[in-house]
């Protein structure tokens, strides 16, 4: 893989830019604009704007991907009028819900009511920071970047329940408690099959982690801890099956009520992120992140974004099989989904990490290159 | 069951209060009574002649006079009955079947609504289909249609 | 969380139509309900009033829009008993395919409903397009989709076009196909199973006390069904099954309204034989004119009277796809019906709405009203 | 016939795979709606085109329609005015009064043609008015996009109907055939005062109007102010449009059956 991280891309781009800036004026602000520290400055504002930029694009193209399948899960088209089969319409969407008015209902709180959407939104970008795509789009490189991601993955509770009392509908209110309750819920099997994983590459960095999937993925050894977090994470991400706060046929919308315009799309854009986050996690922890299969060509894997290209067909396929789930099941009522997490799931994860366990003792793990892995 | 079989079986409790028992194609016959024997009539036919299930309540204004009518089913014939009473026109009202069969209630706040008929001691009189407050009552033959600067008086004193 | 009000309607996603349920929770649960209706209220039975009997039909329609032409059925046979008129066998026949292809239509759309307030997606959209199949078949005799003013005092507007049975049964045999994908992605799934199991309690005692007909009855072990114990128009001739179960939980009422489609299946084919071997004509051909044409003549004003029509009453009731639909015409000689008065099914489902509601949660409150099959158009008429 | 009702008993078996068999159903879908799924792309395949009908409609195993006969839709009306006869049957026939007799341009300005114009805010669509008519001049077509911003465009007058119907639609085929009894338009004698209202606003001129004998008055004896002439109504070319009953002024024309 190449050197060239994305770090260092937006520094050396910053340095460039300030330099040939600096080369038309004299010495004076020649001095201050070649200066170290704002080319620093400026790579880290270059390194947010490509991360922001690839975010909110993934996020729409994610939308486009969800639009697409269900359609065909259902019998139908999907978007397909604006833009290449629809690739477009989402964006035009954006731009319409821009355009809106914002609008308070009258009885509302309005600290709240205006930073919920806006803090949900920021936390859910701050883990794109965090996750690494590919050996150079590594931002972090942080010890501890699997437990910061699903730290800040799990503010969203308090974000939603803060903009949901403070809409002043009863509705919001309902979806608020009943969100809080469930992500509270499903937080801790999520966590224990991470354990899972992490006992077995025996770290907390996501890029070891990828690292130690080199000859096998998680997912043959540790697929009950797979089976776990793909489901803690359909719980966290809110989508059918376990959209209870949310359900659109008894609350409406839930705990987003009340909002319309750009705060709607912040909650949007904010759940479609939080999707994207959950595949990437799921691709990372279990199915070999970026890690090349052995038949593609060598001129091929060094080609700069091929891992990143690898990386986001992997993501894009375990959100299919998130859309998929949500064409084919109901959703769950409020207390089976507790029973759900806290009877079943808890005890599961559990037995995950202990099975995790047991193979790091027996020293079986290398058997499960057998699996089907193409990274390997 | 045949009109006659319903008149002999109504009699001995209503006597003189039954006032016929016509026969209709398709029922088992339209019982008329008098007003004042309703929860009696209701009475002797869901308990002695079966007819368990009350399917719809309505009024009929004759502007002379109105009429209410009951239809009602028995699953041990599998036939309906029609039960009738007259009632003037200046004071309609019966007696609630509510206490005989539950499903009168809503019925009968529809029938008190649209055709002004009041429901002696019916739990929950209020107005179903039409906003509250309304102080007309739509099916009585007065209440025309195709009057516009009426309505738009009907609508301004709601 | 103390106890509240919840206003749920009148645009809800819940209420299928336009109505306001209103009920009283604590927490999650529902202590109390009362349901509200008339947003709807068009007065139908009124305007009946003032429209001669044909002209009535185009209400029918619009009564209950998804069981247009069984409503029209209701009306017809009563105004046909009121003013002693008769059909001819044919037409009769007509009509009962109607009915029955009417019921498939509107227990798929009560279906995709359903499974919508479940929070299944594309089963949604599986039943609105077979429902379309349907829909086709209608348009192709009776020139519209969803209003269809086919049915007339005496008969039916026009014959089938050619080639129609043949289409039909190429329906039938699709939709018998169908209904087996809905039963794996319904019944073959746990979360549909828990969360439908045991819901919405509606026992037979209950039922007939508060007048609840229709699959809701049967689904509480009632074996009671007007087309076999009261066989109105040709149902006597038909060879099928009344489709009963005992749980009385929507589970029950779902498994209720699959067998109805597959019986109503099997009762169309029989028709479509019976049609295929049985031309004639689909009026009444010894009619009163204005009776007959779609319209009545200029200077009809006292038509009737001065022709000393026989008065006469009429009384009907069909059973439709929601239940048990009646019909009270009273002809006083007029061009119009003197009075029109229809009983609604899904107005006393909803009335016995405490029964099945309190003591459940809100996250309930879909898949049971739901199971109800509401259908507003024709509750508030 | 059997009487027995089939108990659709619950599927007590719990289903093992708990999710599996509703996946597996939806990915059946998912592939077979891979090649042609079942909607229509409306504006660019329409139902009611022929070809699409043809070629896609009827496809086995691909419920998009059932290729139906597209001919008898009720959509929106096609009038030819050359035929029509301004015999208000539509207007009369019409449940929901959205049709209205206007002045037609053109012709005699003294006595100007009259033709339906149709409020389609208010049109239901039954087809009642085509029904009734008895030279199958207004017929409906399967037009049936109408949609514009401004409520007034929804009037359809006379010469909007007849470019519909020059751009030769399919027509909705299904014509009524008349009853065979019906009553005619007979003639209270008496009462007539031989005006010549019917037989000048009849739209088919059936009416004829006949001398009639004046009878022998006494001298002195008051003469009825009348013209000697009484309407004999053609009832083979009559549509019973009623109009003559309508303009006569002394109420002397009634609906019976000719003896």
């Amino acid at each position: 893989m190449g050197g060239a991280t994305l770090f260092s891309v937006s520094d050396t781009l910053a340095s460039v830019l300030l330099n040939g800036l600096g080369s038309i004026f004299p010495q004076p602000i020649h001095g201050w604009l070649t200066n170290p520290d704002l080319i620093l400055g400026l790579a880290v504002l270059i390194f947010g704007a490509i991360l922001l930029a690839a975010s909110m694009i993934n996020t729409i193209v994610l939308i486009w991907w969800e639009r697409k399948l269900l359609g065909r899960f259902m019998d139908r088209r999907g978007a397909m009028h604006v833009g290449y089969a629809g690739l477009l319409q989402n964006f035009a969407d954006g731009l319409k819900l821009f355009r809106k008015n914002t609008f308070r209902p009258r009885e509302s709180d309005s600290l709240g009511f205006y930073a919920g959407p806006v803090a949900y939104m920021v936390t859910s970008l701050i883990i794109f920071g965090i996750l690494p795509i590919s050996s150079g789009w590594n931002s972090g490189a942080l010890p501890l970047s699997l437990l910061l991601a699903l730290a800040i993955f799990s503010f969203a509770p308090l974000f939603i329940f803060v903009s949901a009392w403070s809409s002043n509908n009863k509705y919001s209110l309902m979806g608020g408690m009943r969100s809080a309750a469930q992500m509270i819920a499903y937080e801790v099997p999520l966590l224990l099959a991470v354990v899972a994983v992490v006992v077995v590459s025996g770290s907390f960095d996501l890029a070891t982690i990828v690292q130690e999937q080199q000859n096998y993925w998680f997912w043959g050894p540790l697929f009950l801890a797979l089976v776990v977090f793909v489901a803690g994470m359909l719980a966290e991400m809110e989508r059918i099956p376990f959209d209870l706060p949310e359900a659109e046929a008894e609350l409406v919308e839930g705990w987003n009520t009340e909002y319309g315009g750009m705060l709607f799309a912040f909650f949007m854009l904010a759940d479609y992120l939080r999707a994207l986050v959950g595949s990437i996690l799921v691709v990372l922890l279990f199915l070999g992140g970026w890690t090349m299969p052995g038949w593609v060509p060598s001129a091929a894997t060094s080609f700069p974004l091929a891992g990143i290209v690898w990386f986001m067909v992997k993501t894009y396929a375990v959100f299919g099989l998130f859309v998929w789930i949500r064409a084919s099941l109901p959703r769950v009522r409020t207390d089976q989904l507790l029973r759900i997490g806290w009877n079943r799931m808890i005890p599961l994860s559990l037995a995950s990490v202990f099975l995790a366990a047991a193979l790091v003792l027996v020293r079986c793990l290398p058997v499960f290159g057998c699996l089907p892995s193409p990274g390997v | 069951m045949q009109p006659d079989d319903v008149a002999r079986a109504l009699s001995t409790r209503l006597g003189d209060r039954l006032l016929g028992v016509e026969t209709f194609v398709g029922t088992a016959g339209r019982v008329r009574f008098r007003a004042d024997a309703a929860l009696d009539t209701f009475h002797s036919v869901h308990d002695e002649l079966g007819f368990r299930h009350l399917s719809m309540v309505g009024g009929i204004d004759w502007v002379d006079h109105r009429e209410v009518f009951y239809v009602v089913w028995s699953d041990d014939v599998r036939q309906y009955l029609i039960l009738s009473a007259d009632l003037p026109a200046d004071a309609a009202h019966i007696e609630s079947a509510t206490p005989v069969w539950e499903s009168a209630n809503w019925h009968e706040r529809e029938t008190w609504e649209l055709v002004d008929i009041t429901f002696d001691h019916h739990p929950d009189l209020r107005h179903l289909l039409m906003p509250d407050g309304y102080v007309f009552h739509p099916l009585l033959r007065s209440f025309k249609l195709h009057e516009p600067e009426e309505l738009e008086v009907k609508q301004r004193s709601v | 969380m103390s106890e509240m009000w919840l206003n749920m309607g009148p645009q809800h996603p819940m209420t299928h139509g336009l109505w306001n349920l209103r009920v009283k929770i604590d927490g999650e649960m529902i202590l109390d309900c009362d349901p509200e209706m008339g947003y709807l209220h068009r007065g139908i039975e009124k305007i009946s009033e003032d429209r001669h009997y044909n002209e009535v039909i185009t209400l029918m329609d619009r009564c209950c829009y998804v069981a247009g032409l069984a409503w029209e059925h209701l009306y017809i046979l009563a105004a046909e008993q009121a003013l002693h008129v008769t059909p001819p066998e044919r037409a009769d026949y007509i009509r009962a395919m109607c009915d029955e292809f009417q019921r498939i239509a509107s227990h798929l759309m009560w279906y995709a409903a359903f499974v919508q307030d479940l929070g299944l997606m594309s089963p949604f959209l599986y039943g609105m397009r077979d429902r379309d199949l349907v829909l086709d078949l209608f348009q192709s005799f009776t020139g519209a989709r969803m209003t269809y003013e086919y049915q007339r005092v005496g008969g039916v507007r026009s014959d089938l076009p050619a080639g129609f049975t043949d289409r039909a049964r190429k329906v039938l045999d699709w939709l018998d196909e169908r209904y087996v994908e809905y039963d794996r992605l319904c019944l073959g799934s746990t979360i549909f199973r828990e969360r439908c199991d045991d819901l919405g309690k509606l026992t037979a005692r209950d039922c007939i006390a508060t007048g609840v007909t229709g699959p809701m009855l049967r689904s509480a072990g009632l074996k009671r069904d007007l087309r076999k114990d009261r066989p109105y128009s040709i149902y006597k001739q038909l060879d099928f099954d009344v489709a009963v179960a005992d749980a009385a939980d929507v589970t029950a009422r779902y498994l209720v309204r699959m067998e109805e489609m597959r019986q109503s299946s099997r009762m169309l084919r029989q028709i479509l034989d019976w049609l295929d071997h049985h031309p004639g004509p689909v009026l009444a051909d010894r009619l009163p004119r204005w009776l007959g044409a779609p319209y009545a003549p200029q200077g009809r004003e006292g038509y009737l009277l001065k022709r000393n029509y026989p008065k006469g009453l009429g009384f009907s009731s069909v059973e439709e796809p929601h239940g048990e639909a009646q019909a009270y015409v009273v002809n006083e000689g007029g061009e119009h019906p003197y009075r029109v008065k229809f009983r609604s099914p899904v107005f006393a489902n909803i009335s016995a709405a405490r029964h099945y509601l309190v003591g459940y949660h809100v996250a309930d409150i879909p898949p049971i009203m739901g199971s109800v099959d509401v259908c507003v158009g024709e509750v508030d008429r | 016939m059997t009487d027995e009702a089939t108990a659709t008993e619950k599927p007590s078996d719990n289903p093992i795979l708990f999710v599996a068999k509703p996946m597996l159903t939806a990915a059946r879908q998912f592939a077979r709606s891979l090649v042609r799924p079942s909607t229509v792309v409306y504006p660019f395949e329409r139902l009611e085109d022929p070809a699409f009908r043809k070629e896609v409609a009827v496809a086995p195993g691909k419920p998009i329609g059932v290729g139906a006969i597209w001919d008898n839709y009720r959509g929106v009306h096609a009038l030819n005015i050359n035929t029509c006869i301004s015999c208000n049957l539509c207007a009369f026939s019409c449940p929901d009064l959205c049709i209205d007799m206007v002045n037609v341009p053109g012709g005699d300005p003294k006595h100007p043609k009259k033709c339906p114009q149709i409020d389609y805010g208010k049109c239901s669509y039954c087809g009642f008015c085509s029904d009734a008519c008895p030279e199958g001049c207004l017929t409906m077509t399967t037009r049936y996009e109408l949609s514009t911003p401004k409520r007034a465009e929804m009037i359809y007058s006379p010469t909007r109907l007849f470019e519909i119907y020059r751009t030769k639609l399919p027509m909705n085929p299904i014509r009524l055939e008349r009853p065979e009894n019906e009553d005619s338009i007979l003639l209270e004698p008496p009462l007539c005062i031989g005006c010549n209202a019917c037989s000048r606003d009849c739209p088919t001129n059936c009416i004829t109007m006949v001398d009639v004998t004046k009878p022998e008055f006494k001298p002195g004896e008051k003469q009825p102010r009348r013209i000697w002439k009484e309407p004999v109504i053609n009832d083979s070319d009559c549509v019973r449009c009623g109009t003559c009953i309508s303009v006569c002024p002394k109420e002397c024309l009634f609906w019976g059956t000719r003896k």
